[in-house]
């Protein structure tokens, strides 16, 4: 009996659509046919909210974009207002900063195998993950006040200076996330059905993800080695040593797999951080009210979901003429239906997890 | 300054590849802190693209910029300018290729290249109200269809929408 | 004792009995399951409403008591109406046969503890509980929405299925207890010294699996999996309606687990009926053991569900069709041989 | 591995096992979530909680209405207005309208007073009931925090 194809609407309110997403798919009973995403739920206008606010006062509100990795996002907007300003950021100040960013790298990847574990039906590795993160967003929180939207990095450097508490507290963290990860990766490493769902599902070949401009994990798990940090280093990223973890297949195993390495390597990144901090200031003396002469100016980060970067353009006020966001999630999610094609209705939800988007940058 | 951001002579080199292949159609071009960037005419868009995908080896669009030149239009009137980020690995060489269109002008999409630019050109489209010939679905992305006006223009209001709360 | 009491009123007894029995344990399994998945989580669990908690599934039927029963207007009135109803009635009536120990005597008067006993109760059983079936595709499709209706479809095939493993593994118990009465199941096992499930791992192991596919619980879930079908066939369903579908699927839950102890653990016996040594652990009442044995089951289920993720549906349909249905064929085949030459 | 380990594994389940005892393990182990109304886990010093004006010892108030803080904030959350009493000093506030419903909790405000009048409270339950309550006038701002638990959602109310 032939089975009609149905057209079923995935979101915007859908269990895992990690929130306001819409797929509008269409399946032959179960198998995908087409898969279109409908994006602009959350869509606040932060690009044109930005042309009327002070350079400073953007700052907080890139902490909306990609809200799992808030500081991410202030550091590449500030690295891009400082490259148009000409600001030399202190030695100490890059050092925190990349302390900073990598703590929140490693939050939003320990999120990551949460969600997706859940996608999969892995409930408890849901709860594994955010108890590791949880101790992150602890030391955000003793950091600077905040745990989810932190607003810890400023125009010319960070917030405040580590102490020694607080790096002392940071070494505990360090040595609590490795524990945590043993246990998911023993409930999902050699799992039979993790591994059915997750091995060549969703792959996706390196030429293929260069041409849909995939970027981050998901272009690292099909093999090909594109890593800001490493590749034009900011931040003082140069001065540290890390592997930039590469997977085979660029299946769903492997996105899973390489971002679990990136853990492993942020763990490394922090500590020798930690340990060479440079004395000096923290943050370099930026006028409150900047007004920066006209230019552009654009810098990438490698994000936790991808690359990142910020156009920023100036026009000799204190405001900016216009500030693009080179948002990876919305990118990202562009290959969903690539990737999707031809596979199970079960499938979309590990694909599209495995991309780890964020609806907040998405939709800006 | 990072090695990847310093003066390399084979950008020069494919600038100069550039503008012997298209011309008097290139506008301007420099090389800068490690990136080529061009002016072009927006007719040679397209082969232009090409030519920095297939022969020069940018395989990556990384993004695309559109800015609402409103208070000082370039070339000849045109209200906006469309920037195209192109990134070729390894060896991480950025070059930004800016045409000019005016309102109601429109552009050659650039998703036969570069598939990646499907998005973009739909976000360009949604928020400047460019239209890009070629493209396979262009709509608005993330406003409403019947939404009326192009946000992201100067003209259009911060609160609001056009004409009046 | 009066022929009032003996026909009328233990009869009634009984069925009181019976329809309470598995809303208890119901109760029980509701609030054993939040929490210990939580606990699993490192998490607390529901804590509030009684000591540790207890009456948090109370709570729960209050709150679904009132809220309000919406059948959306393309929605088949009559099946929509009718397929909770079947399925908590397939998993109820099974109960019947379900014996809770042996039968007690009061003088001349024996009360057994089952409702009804057959020789064939084992095959009524799974028959009853596949009723429920119809409940979920009628539900599924009577929905008229396009998760259930994949739910339903899901769980009909997924059930089905099942059938067949867990229908040749029960088969090898009729073959070595050479009866398919409950109660002489148990009995046999009583008197042979061995539980079955020693005796046949693999068909006990065969049956936990199937068993645990055909109540759609983790890692099976797939007619209910959240993350994809939204709540499968149940999805258009609330208020009590809703209410009936979960309890139909912890009754049946604690069907199985019934089962579980009475074809491979003995029933209500306690540990090693056959060794003279712990010949102690009778003082303690059969219906405690057969208790506690269910009690571990379900916490089985539980422990399954904290564990592991979801079974895609065609990997859950080659698992049944190419690993499980060989697997319990052969072992059929070898019991029966060993059976026919012993 | 061999092969044949590697089967042998597969056949029985070492990889579920392995799987089984680290939810068990967990079972077993301390908890990390905390009963909520009773037990409350301290906001760390410098928490960034409902904002709140406050006094010097002598009762004094701190704010001289500067406005410093209603220029730095990027979403409009103020609304001052100051005065100076015929003899006084320093002026005073007499409006300061701050709306919870804007703020975002960025810490402009507290880093750019000069007499240090705002700071943040430790205060983190911030739902209100009516949408009036997240509208705070000049004596609630001195009051924020503890005192002002009536203010908004009653719900989660410490109970100790």
């Amino acid at each position: 009996m032939a089975f009609r194809e149905i057209d079923l609407n995935m979101g915007p309110q859908h269990p895992s659509t990690h929130g306001v997403l819409r797929l509008k798919l269409a399946v032959d009973n179960e198998v995908v046919l087409r898969v279109e995403p409908v994006l602009g739920y959350l869509h606040r206008g932060m690009e044109k909210l930005w042309e009327s606010l002070t350079y400073t006062q953007v700052v907080p509100l890139t902490d909306r974009l990609d809200y799992l990795a808030s500081l991410s996002n202030n550091l590449a907007y500030c690295l891009a207002v400082e490259k148009l300003a000409g600001i030399e950021v202190p030695k100490r100040a890059q050092y925190i900063r990349v302390v900073l960013a990598e703590l929140q790298r490693l939050a939003s990847h320990l999120a990551w195998t949460g969600f997706m574990a859940n996608d999969i039906g892995a409930m408890s590795v849901l709860l594994y993950g955010f108890e590791a993160r949880e101790d992150i967003l602890d030391v955000f929180e003793e950091y600077c006040g905040a745990r989810l939207t932190v607003h810890g990095i400023r125009i010319g450097g960070a917030v405040r200076d580590l102490d020694a508490p607080l790096i002392a507290r940071i070494r505990t963290v360090l040595e609590r996330i490795p524990k945590r990860l043993a246990d998911i990766r023993a409930l999902l490493d050699e799992n039979r059905i993790w591994k059915e769902r997750t091995v060549g599902i969703g792959r996706i070949s390196a030429a293929d993800a260069i041409d849909y401009g995939l970027t981050g994990p998901p272009l690292r798990a099909s093999g090909v080695a594109w890593d800001m940090r490493r590749d034009i280093p900011y931040s003082s990223y140069g001065d540290f040593d890390f592997e930039v973890p590469l997977g085979a297949n660029g299946d769903v195993y492997d996105r899973y797999l390489v971002r679990l390495e990136e853990i492993c390597q942020s763990i490394r990144i922090v500590g020798q951080a930690l340990d060479g901090l440079p004395d000096g200031d923290c943050a370099a003396r930026v006028p409150r009210i900047l007004r920066i002469p006209p230019g552009e100016a654009f810098h990438t980060i490698e994000s936790p979901k991808g690359v990142l970067g910020f156009t920023i353009r100036s026009n000799g006020s204190d405001k900016p003429e216009r500030v693009k966001m080179k948002s990876p999630s919305f990118i990202n999610l562009q290959s969903l239906e690539h990737m999707c094609k031809g596979n199970l209705f079960s499938d979309v939800v590990g694909i599209l997890g495995s991309l780890d988007i964020v609806l907040g940058e998405i939709d800006k | 300054m990072p090695a990847a951001l310093v003066d390399r002579p084979e950008l020069r080199k494919a600038l100069d590849a550039l503008t012997g292949r298209f011309a008097d159609a290139v506008l301007g071009g420099a090389v800068e802190a490690g990136e080529i960037s061009v002016r072009l005419r927006a007719e040679i868009l397209a082969p232009a693209l090409r030519f920095f995908r297939d022969e020069l080896g940018f395989s990556a669009l990384e993004d695309l910029i559109v800015c609402d030149e409103y208070q000082a239009p370039v070339e000849g009137g045109k209200r906006f300018s469309v920037i195209y980020r192109l990134y070729k690995f390894p060896g991480a060489v950025r070059a930004r290729l800016a045409v000019a269109v005016g309102e109601g002008g429109s552009l050659p999409s650039a998703v036969p290249v570069y598939p990646s630019a499907n998005w973009a050109e739909r976000e360009a489209f949604d928020m400047f109200g460019i239209p890009f010939e070629g493209h396979p679905d262009l709509r608005r992305i993330y406003m409403a269809d019947d939404f009326e006006g192009h946000p992201l223009r100067k003209d259009f209001p911060l609160a609001g929408r056009i004409g009046g709360l | 004792m009066t022929p009032f009491v003996a026909d009328v009123l233990i009869p009634v007894g009984k069925i009181v009995a019976v329809i309470l029995y598995p809303m208890i344990m119901v109760v029980v399994m509701i609030w054993l399951e939040r929490r210990v998945v939580a606990l699993m989580q490192g998490r607390l669990g529901p804590n509030r409403v009684g000591f540790q908690g207890v009456l948090q599934p109370v709570a729960d039927a209050v709150k679904l008591f009132f809220k309000e029963d919406i059948i959306q207007r393309q929605a088949d009135r009559f099946l929509f109406n009718i397929s909770p109803v079947l399925v908590m009635f397939s998993s109820l009536l099974a109960f019947c046969f379900i014996p809770l120990g042996e039968p007690l005597r009061f003088g001349t008067y024996t009360l057994t503890l089952w409702i009804a006993e057959s020789p064939v109760g084992l095959l009524i059983v799974l028959g009853l509980s596949t009723i429920s079936v119809f409940g979920v595709i009628f539900g599924g499709w009577a929905s008229n929405s396009k998760y259930p209706l994949m739910g339903a479809l899901r769980s009909v095939i997924q059930i089905l299925s099942y059938e067949i493993p867990t229908g040749l593994t029960v088969l090898t118990v009729a073959f070595v207890a050479r009866s398919m009465d409950l109660v002489e199941i148990v009995r046999r096992q009583e008197s042979s010294g061995v539980w079955y499930g020693f005796l046949m791992p693999v068909s006990f192991v065969v049956f936990w699996i199937s068993a645990v596919a055909e109540t759609n619980r983790a890692p099976f879930d797939l007619p209910e999996a959240e993350s994809e079908l939204v709540a499968g066939y149940h999805t258009e369903y609330s208020g009590m309606k809703f209410a009936y579908f979960y309890m139909a699927e912890y009754a049946h839950m604690v069907l199985v687990s019934s089962l579980v102890v009475i074809l491979f653990f003995g029933g209500w016996l306690p540990p090693f009926p056959g060794v003279t040594a712990l010949r102690f652990l009778h003082a303690v009442p059969g219906f405690v053991w057969y208790l506690v044995k269910i009690m571990f089951f379900l916490y089985l289920y539980v422990w399954i569900r904290a564990t592991f993720p979801r079974y895609r549906f065609d990997s859950l349909i080659r698992l049944v069709w190419k690993w499980l249905i060989p697997l319990s064929l052969a072992n059929f085949l070898i019991v029966a041989l060993v059976r026919y030459l012993l | 591995m061999s092969r044949l380990a590697k089967s042998l594994k597969s056949f029985f389940l070492v990889d579920m096992v392995r799987g089984l005892a680290v939810t068990l393990r967990v079972y077993f182990s301390r908890k990390v979530t905390v009963a909520y109304p009773e037990k409350v886990k301290e906001p760390a010093p410098r928490f960034r909680g409902l904002p709140r004006l406050y006094r010097d010892e002598q009762g004094e108030p701190l704010c001289i209405a500067c406005k410093a803080c209603q220029r730095a904030c990027g979403t409009n959350c103020f609304d001052i207005e100051g005065k100076k009493e015929e003899g006084a000093k320093l002026m005073r506030p007499v409006k300061f309208d701050w709306k919870l419903d804007r703020c975002s909790f960025c810490g402009f405000c507290v880093e750019v007073c000069p007499t240090n009048a705002i700071r943040f409270s430790h205060e983190f339950r911030l739902t209100g009931v009516r949408k009036d309550g997240l509208l705070f006038h000049l004596d609630e701002m001195y009051l924020m925090g503890e005192d002002l638990q009536d203010h908004l959602c009653g719900g989660c109310r410490r109970t100790t």
